[in-house]
Parts: C-alpha cells; sequence; structure tokens
C-alpha cells in the first residue's frame, strides 16, 4: 500500500518539475503533499500528517499560487 | 546564578534585543522608538560580552556540560560550554557588536535588520555552545535563513540572486545534513554526542561501521558548504561582496568559522574514544587539510584577478579560511587553538577591510579597483584603517595576521602544506597591494575616472567609531599575541602556547622582507599586459548555479568515494 | 521495505537532478520541498518500523512508533515552508527586477550590469 | 551540457546516499522505550510527540519559532519594500470585477468552522494529534479565509495590520517569558517549574502555555504574510 503511494508521490513530483504550465505543476505538488499526509497518517504519525496537511497542502499552495499571479506562469 | 542559568541567558539574550526592535518598530512616537532601539541593541550584543567575562573564571576550570532544563539525557539536549565555545563566543559578540555600530551610520538603519542581526548572533552562540546533533541543524537553519535574509537586505539585483543560490546550495547540504543525523541516529539510538559516542563503541559489524563512516561524511560535507572550503565555495564571493558592509564583515568574519569548530566538537569528541571509527576519521580530516590547503592558494589566485574590490575582499575570506582550516584539521589541542587565533584575528582585519574599502568604495561611486584614485581624499580614519587592515592581512610584523600566520606555519614546518602557504600569503601582500591603489594619489598621464574634483568625506561617529575599534583591536591583538595564544591554550586544553615564544627574531623579519619583496614582484608581473590578460580571463569566469551544485555532488562523491573503498 | 527506500532515494535525487538543471527559478524552489519531503519520508518511513501504533499513551498498550523521528520531523517541515517561503520573495525581487524567471539570463544580466 | 553535470552529479549522489539509506538496521527502540514508561509522568502529556516537542526538546522548538519569525520578517521586508503596481502581473487572467457573493457567503460561513479547528488543535494539542505549528497554521488559513471572502475595501477595516502586528510581537514576547518563567520557580530555564513544586498544580498547564504561545506566533505571522500576498497594499 505505502509502496502504490510512494510511486504517486514520485510521479506527482516528477510531473511538477517537467511539466510546462507552473499552475498544473502546483497544483501537482499539492497533491503528492496531500497523498504524503495520507502516508504519514498510515504510518501513525498523526501529528505529522496534520503539519504536512497543513503546511504542504495549504501554505505552499498559496505561496506557490502567489508568486506565479505575480510573475509569469509558463516555463519557457 | 547558577552556571546553567548565565549561559543560556548569555545564548538567549540577543533574542530578547530582537524582541526589542520588533517592539521599537511598532511605536509610534520618534525618541521612545530610539530609546528601545539602544535598549535593544546594549541588551542583545554587549550585555552577553559582560556575562562572558563573568563566565570565564568557571569555563577556565572545567567545560560546563548539561542537558537544557535538565531533562533525562537519554532524549534531552545537550550543552558543551568549554573553552572553545567561550572563545567563538567572545569572537561572535565581538565582531557583531562592532559591525551592528557600523551599520547604525553606513548600514540598513531598519528595526527588521537588526532584529534578524540579532537573530544571526543568536545562532552564532547557540551553535558554538551546542552538543546534540539536531539541535545543530535546527542552529545552522537559523544561521542561514537570518544570512540569507540579512545579504538580501541590500537591495541590488545581484544581492538576491547571490542569496538564492546560496539558499539552495546550503538547503541542499541541510537535507544531506539530514540524511547524516537519520544514519547515525539509526545506529547509535541517540542524538547528543556523548550518546552517540556510548553507542558507538558496540560497533562491530562492517555494515555499521560503513553506516557510520558515510552518514559522518554526509555531515562534513554538509557543514563544509557553509564553511567554504575548495569544492563548495562558489556561493561565497558573490554573497559576500553584494551583502550591505556590516553583513559580510560579519558573514566573512564569523559565520564561516563558527560551523567548522562546532564540526571540530563533534569529531574530535568521537574520535578521541573510538577506534573502529578513527581510521575514516584520519581520512576525512586528511582530505580536508590537504583541500583546506588548495583552497588557500586556489582562492588567492582568484582574489589577484578581480577588478571588483569587495569580491577581492570575499575571495580573500576563502583563502584566510583555507588556512584556517588546514591547521584545523590536525585536531591536536595545540592546531585547533592555533586555528582559532587565526580565525579570531581573521574576523578583526577582514571586518576592518570590508567596512573601510565599503564605505571608501560607497563615497567613490563605482567599485572597480582600476578606475577609483584619491580615495585619501575620503578622510584619515578609512585610509589609515584600510592601511592598518592591509598589513595585518599580509601579516607585516607588528600587526596580529603576522603573529596568526606565523602560528600555522609553524605547525605545518617542513612539510608540503609550509610551500604552499607561504606561496598563498605573497598572493595576499600582491592583491593588497593591487587593492591599495584605490589610495594612490592620481598622476598626471593617467586618465582613469576619478572623484578628485569631488571628494566626499565620510563622516558619521559611529563608523569612525568602528573603524578605529578594530584598527586599535588589530594593532594591539598583533603585540599581546603570546597573551592571547596562552589564553586560547589554556582554554582549549593544550599545554603548548600556539604562538611561539620568540616571535619578533631576526630570519623572521628577514622572512617577511623577503615575502613582500616577492609580493611586489608578483603585483608588477599581474598588472603587466600579459599578466591582465591572463587575470581578465580568470575574472570572466564566474562560478554558474549548476556549477555550485555539481561541486557539492564532487566532493560528497569523493568523500563518500574514499569511505567505501576502505570497506 | 527495500523497494521503499529505493523509491525515496529516487526522489531525493529527483529533487536534487531538478534543482540543478531547470531552468525556471520558481522550478528550482519546488526541486527544494521536493527534497525536504523525500527525507522526511524517509524518517518517518524507518521511524515507523518497530511499532503498530501511533504514540499516544493510552492503557495496556506498548507497541508504539518511535516518536522521536515525529517530533524531529515536524521541526524540517516547518524549516522547509520557511525556506520555500524566503525563497519565493527572492524570486518575486528578482522577477521585479529582470522580468525573467531565466537563472541564466539573470546571471548574464546581473554580470553585465556592474 | 548541464545534462551531462546533472546525470553525473546524480550517479555520484546515489554512490555515495544509496548504501545509506538502502542497507537494512534495525531501528534503536531505546528512546521509545524511555517514553512509554515515563512520557507522561515527566511532561503531563498523554501525546509522545507533544512530550519530546515541547518536553524533552523545547530548545528545538523555540530555535524553530525563531527561523519561522526569521523568515516571515525578510519574506515580509522584501515583498513589501517593492510596489506591485510597477507591473501588471499577467500571470493569470484577471478575475472579474464583480464578486459574486457566493464566494464572500461561504467563506462567512466555512471560516469560524476552520478557526474552531485551528483553537481546538492548539489547545489539546498534548492530548490529541496537533500543537503550536499545526494549530497556528490552521488559524492562519481561518483567518485568510475571511480576508478573501471580503470585499476589497471592507478587508481593511476588519483585519487591520496594526492589531496582527501586536499580536504577534506580544506572543513573542510570551514566548520568551515562558521560557524564563521557571527561574521564577527556582528551576533552570526550560524546565517544567511545576516539577519542583507539589503535584497540586498540573504540569501540563506550562506545556499548554508553550503551545498557545507558539500558536499564537505562527498564525499572526503566517496572516500578515498572507495578506500581504492577497492584496499587495503597504498601508502601515
Amino acid at each position: 500500500m505505502i509502496t502504490f503511494l510512494l510511486m504517486f508521490v514520485l510521479i506527482g513530483s516528477a510531473y511538477a518539475l517537467f511539466s510546462r504550465d507552473l499552475l498544473y505543476s502546483t497544483i501537482a505538488l499539492s497533491m503528492t503533499s496531500v497523498v504524503s499526509a495520507l502516508i504519514f497518517y498510515i504510518l501513525h504519525a498523526p501529528d505529522v500528517a496534520i503539519t504536512e496537511a497543513a503546511v504542504g497542502a495549504g501554505l505552499s499552495t498559496v505561496i506557490f499560487i502567489w508568486i506565479i499571479k505575480h510573475t509569469r506562469r509558463s516555463d519557457p | 546564578m547558577k552556571s546553567e542559568t548565565l549561559i543560556l541567558v548569555q545564548i538567549l539574550l540577543p533574542l530578547v534585543g530582537a524582541v526589542l526592535f520588533f517592539i521599537a518598530k511598532l511605536m509610534k512616537n520618534q525618541n521612545l522608538r530610539r530609546i528601545v532601539e539602544v535598549a535593544g541593541g546594549i541588551v542583545g550584543l554587549f550585555l552577553p560580552l559582560v556575562i562572558l567575562m563573568l563566565l570565564y573564571p568557571m569555563v577556565n576550570k572545567s567545560s560546563i556540560r548539561f542537558f537544557v532544563g535538565n531533562q533525562n539525557p537519554l532524549i534531552g539536549i545537550a550543552l558543551h560550554f568549554d573553552g572553545m565555545s567561550w572563545l567563538l563566543s567572545i569572537m561572535g559578540f565581538i565582531s557583531a557588536s562592532i559591525a551592528w555600530l557600523y551599520s547604525r551610520t553606513a548600514g540598513p538603519k531598519s528595526q527588521e535588520f537588526s532584529a534578524l542581526f540579532l537573530i544571526q548572533t543568536f545562532a552564532l552562540t547557540a551553535t558554538a555552545s551546542s552538543a546534540d546533533l539536531f539541535n545543530l541543524f535546527v542552529c545552522f537553519e537559523i544561521l542561514g535563513i537570518a544570512s540569507y535574509a540579512l545579504t538580501a537586505f541590500s537591495g541590488k539585483g545581484r544581492a538576491y540572486m547571490a542569496a538564492f543560490s546560496y539558499m539552495a546550495v546550503s538547503s541542499t547540504a541541510m537535507a544531506i545534513f539530514l540524511l547524516g543525523v537519520f544514519g547515525i541516529y539509526r545506529i547509535t539510538g541517540s542524538l547528543s554526542y556523548d550518546g552517540i559516542a556510548r553507542y558507538i563503541t558496540e560497533v562491530y559489524s562492517e555494515g555499521q561501521i560503513v553506516g557510520i563512516g558515510l552518514s559522518l561524511v554526509c555531515i562534513v560535507v554538509a557543514t563544509a558548504v557553509r564553511v567554504a572550503i575548495l569544492p563548495v565555495y562558489g556561493w561565497l564571493p558573490e554573497a559576500h561582496a553584494s551583502a550591505p558592509h556590516a553583513i559580510s564583515a560579519v558573514l566573512s568574519g564569523v559565520l564561516i568559522k563558527v560551523p567548522l569548530f562546532a564540526l571540530g566538537r563533534f569529531l574530535f569528541l568521537l574520535m578521541s574514544n573510538v577506534s573502529a571509527i578513527d581510521i575514516i576519521f584520519k581520512e576525512v580530516l586528511d582530505v580536508l587539510k590537504f583541500s583546506g590547503t588548495l583552497t588557500a592558494l586556489v582562492a588567492v589566485i582568484f582574489a589577484l584577478s578581480q577588478k571588483e574590490a569587495k569580491r577581492l575582499l570575499a575571495y580573500h575570506s576563502v583563502s584566510q579560511i583555507g588556512y584556517v582550516v588546514s591547521a584545523w584539521a590536525i585536531a591536536s589541542p595545540v592546531a585547533i587553538a592555533a586555528a582559532w587565533m587565526h580565525a579570531f584575528y581573521h574576523a578583526l582585519f577582514k571586518g576592518l577591510l570590508f567596512l573601510s574599502i565599503g564605505c571608501v568604495t560607497d563615497a567613490a561611486g563605482s567599485k572597480d579597483v582600476y578606475t577609483i584614485r584619491n580615495a585619501y581624499k575620503t578622510g584619515v580614519v578609512p585610509t589609515v584603517s584600510f592601511f592598518i587592515g592591509a598589513l595585518s592581512i599580509s601579516a607585516f610584523p607588528p600587526f596580529n595576521g603576522f603573529a596568526s600566520k606565523a602560528a600555522i606555519s609553524y605547525l605545518h614546518k617542513g612539510s608540503w602544506e609550509y610551500v604552499i602557504l607561504s606561496l598563498a600569503s605573497i598572493g595576499t601582500v600582491a592583491s593588497m597591494f593591487k587593492l591599495s591603489r584605490i589610495f594612490w594619489p592620481i598622476k598626471s598621464k593617467e586618465k582613469i575616472e576619478t572623484f578628485t574634483d569631488n571628494p566626499i568625506r565620510i563622516t558619521g561617529f559611529w563608523l569612525k567609531f568602528s573603524l578605529l575599534f578594530f584598527s586599535i583591536a588589530c594593532l594591539m591583538t598583533g603585540l599581546f599575541a603570546p597573551q592571547i595564544g596562552a589564553l586560547a591554550g589554556s582554554l582549549v586544553g593544550s599545554q603548548q602556547n600556539p604562538v611561539s615564544g620568540k616571535l619578533y627574531t631576526f630570519n623572521s623579519l628577514q622572512g617577511t622582507i623577503l615575502l613582500f619583496v616577492q609580493g611586489i614582484a608578483l603585483y608588477l608581473m599581474v598588472t603587466s599586459p600579459l599578466g591582465k590578460r591572463i587575470t581578465h580571463s580568470i575574472e570572466a569566469r564566474r562560478p554558474s548555479f549548476a556549477g555550485l551544485l555539481f561541486a557539492f555532488a564532487l566532493g560528497l562523491g569523493m568523500l563518500g568515494g574514499l569511505v567505501l573503498l576502505r570497506h | 521495505m527495500m523497494i521503499n527506500r529505493i523509491l525515496l532515494l529516487g526522489l531525493f535525487l529527483l529533487g536534487f537532478y531538478g534543482l540543478m538543471v531547470q531552468r525556471n527559478m520558481v522550478k528550482k524552489v519546488f526541486a527544494l520541498s521536493i527534497q525536504n519531503s523525500a527525507v522526511v519520508l524517509l524518517f518517518i518511513l524507518e521511524g515507523g518500523s518497530i511499532g503498530s501504533h501511533a504514540p499516544i499513551v493510552t492503557e495496556g498498550q506498548t507497541e508504539y512508533v518511535d516518536p522521536i523521528p515525529q517530533a524531529l520531523m515536524l521541526t524540517a517541515i516547518v524549516v522547509g515552508i520557511c525556506v520555500t517561503a524566503l525563497a519565493l520573495a527572492l524570486v518575486y525581487r528578482l522577477y521585479q527586477k529582470y522580468e525573467t524567471l531565466d537563472v541564466e539570463e539573470i546571471q548574464r544580466k546581473a554580470n553585465n550590469e556592474e | 551540457m548541464i545534462y551531462v553535470m546533472g546525470i553525473v552529479s546524480i550517479l555520484l549522489l546515489s554512490l555515495v546516499l544509496g548504501p545509506m539509506i538502502i542497507s537494512d538496521f534495525v531501528w534503536p527502540h531505546i528512546a521509545r522505550d524511555f517514553l512509554l514508561h515515563n512520557g507522561l509522568t515527566d511532561t503531563g502529556a498523554s501525546n509522545l510527540v507533544s512530550a519530546i516537542y515541547l518536553g524533552y526538546r523545547a530548545y528545538d522548538t523555540v530555535g524553530e519559532t525563531i527561523v519561522l519569525l526569521a523568515a516571515v520578517t525578510g519574506a515580509v521586508h522584501l515583498i513589501k519594500g517593492f510596489p506591485a503596481s510597477v507591473h501588471g502581473s499577467e500571470g493569470l487572467p484577471q478575475k472579474p470585477k464583480r464578486r459574486t457573493n457566493i464566494i464572500s457567503m461561504t467563506t462567512g460561513k466555512l471560516a469560524p468552522v476552520v478557526m474552531l479547528f485551528g483553537w481546538y488543535v492548539m489547545f489539546f494539542g498534548h492530548l490529541s494529534p496537533g500543537g503550536g505549528f499545526q494549530g497556528g497554521v490552521v488559524l492562519a488559513s481561518g483567518l485568510l479565509f475571511i480576508a478573501l471572502g471580503r470585499e476589497h475595501h471592507q478587508r481593511e477595516s476588519k483585519l487591520d495590520r496594526s492589531g496582527l502586528h501586536i499580536i504577534e510581537v506580544s506572543s513573542l514576547f510570551l514566548i520568551l517569558l515562558l521560557v524564563s518563567l521557571p527561574l521564577v520557580f527556582g528551576a533552570s530555564i526550560l524546565e517544567n517549574p511545576f516539577s519542583t513544586t507539589d503535584e497540586t498544580i498540573p504540569r501540563v498547564i506550562y506545556m499548554i502555555g508553550f503551545n498557545m504561545a507558539i500558536g499564537l506566533k505562527v498564525g499572526s505571522g503566517l496572516t500578515l504574510l498572507g495578506l500581504l500576498m492577497m492584496d499587495m497594499k503597504h498601508d502601515d
């Protein structure tokens, strides 16, 4: 089960790094955060799950969307 | 007052100062705000110096080891406040408080700047006395985040790029530091240095030795990034050249040295009571000694070829830290005392050079060493302080560089490092000569753009005070070098005084004169047409972003390969 | 168990490769946060191998997971987000000044600016 | 050229990190067994992670709050120092000016729930999973929810910046106070003050105080950052 989710995180991060559109890669990154929060929950680490969900999915997505809004959305 | 509480108060006081600055930011009326700022500065920077004086007798007897909030030794955070952390805290607080005073007139004056500056000072003292691996990680992170933000305070485009590449390299290094902590915790089950040393003795199997060796390599390379040794120094020149002057003085003076001695506390404690791991340590330290000595030479060559004044000084910081690492890696108490002495003296004369060159280039409006002339018109204090700093760094007898460089070259007597280090000091003399050109009076036929017609006299009380303080400190520490050497030796626990008694003998003076003649000869070669072409080609080659990370991977691969080949 | 470690090593190397190769500054910040989450995942994954229950003390239960890596990783996650926030503020200022997110262009403009 | 360097450095890293990560070791359970027995008695928190995080290793947590403080101060200074109006942001297409009241209605209803959850996570950090940081971040997202829902001009009146600044500085001062509070009780810095006195006062009060201070600090710091990012107006 965890191996499958870890593959999901790996693919999501690869997509986030190599996709042309930064908005889609932000969404992919916050999805990997949610999935890793799920992994933490499965591994009996609820504290870290809440932190990863609140910080990883919540806060970093807000900051990335803000930077895209104020710079450029598409990669070269 | 128990000594533990005194130590923690001394560490946490800069934070109180930072809170005062945040409160000052909220205040509306002007003079109340100024009073709170002054109070913040005094509480944050000068009060801890007083407490350190109180702590000296206790530390001189024996090192104070305790757990913060006397928690349980298995889980709690250990702090070792011994001679070395006392020496590091003194170095940190002196150069931080003088640089802060300098920034009262010349540097950024916003409250956020001073608050971040005090947070950086808190991180310095916390790193100096921490004896727990994860606590060391947190202190390195505070040090890092505060210095990225402070580098970006100068508002120049270059400063943002320099801060970004510094941040990227060190946060990668910190991720690998965490992997090192993971490797050690997984095998020893403890995070504090004593716990690790105790459990490591039960390490028998081949796999565990390799595991511990590799995690130590990760920790050493991650700290090497912050200390800017040969392969991974690429971020330093750009960051120190574009940071505000007060920040580059503290960055070069203290921020690249405290991680080195904090790492030393961890490595030397483990080496002293574990034999199985000893072979790995010996090799790692030999490699560090080799790369430190090489850094001293390579960085001076780069320094000679720079045309921008502050970048020239930044490359000098890399070369001087190469000196310190080459002495520190010998790992005997007298070597560590000599390394600290050179680190402290370097903090003084490099701070002096950065501050004086900073305000002179600001007054001249340009940074290019080839175009500025008549800088002596900016005023007596900057000119005199520059020349004192330049003579100290090139090891001119009465000043402090002479004593500390003599101590280090005495350590390397008769080995090839001695030759390379003396070559590097010749290069230092030549580059200081080149830097001093900006103070020469303009000759009629030279058509270089000068600022003779409107020489801006440099004013500002605190600016002059800080320059004068550093100059007097360079002179005093040079004259009283044997006493300071004895103090450092006794605190670090070495019976031998790193500074040999007979400092001003005939042949050492003769050596200095020879050094200066060779330096001037090298300077003439560098400014010859052929020399100019070579230096321009070197200067044009800037470390690229990917190059920094590639060098980091190279360093890690080299050291890791060394450990893996051994087993 | 082994496959999970290989995947995490792959995630860390992906982060390092992305940081090095990607020219877009925002993507470099992505790579930094990926590296950080790879290390956090490794700590918790390994720490959880000795128990089967969350570390909340309940009567008659002794098979807890090791709480120390979890306490350490709370700090590591917060440090990671702080580095991301500061890096993006720097990228914002660089974009305002140089109108581009490409690292090579910015370095070229910065070099010939001075 | 860079791709070659990238591949080579990945190989070098896998050469060094591979054997370290992949090799199999028995995870030490000395610490877990110790905490199992006297984690609850020492710090009074049944959530062992909070026991370590705020009890045994509280010095790390103070350092971590300072990391967050330095990052937020640096980021706010960098973003605020430069008027954004100079550059039109062509990143995302501008949202239509006419705001539907669906947004303000949903955020109006949802924000209190999020805030309540934030306070709960902060206050019960020692019993159930959660604690200062998680509570602070959830609180900050709750406050930003309210600001998102508001009309542009309404936003300034309710959530003025100076109020949040005062909360942030006072919570920072509260943290320093809590750090030095044990001195009053004769214990050393960062030691649980109620461990020395008799058992009347439960030890967990010190931890709840810490949780609350850190939660307020994180919450107000991140809300300031969020507000600054959202509307880019610099009034104070």
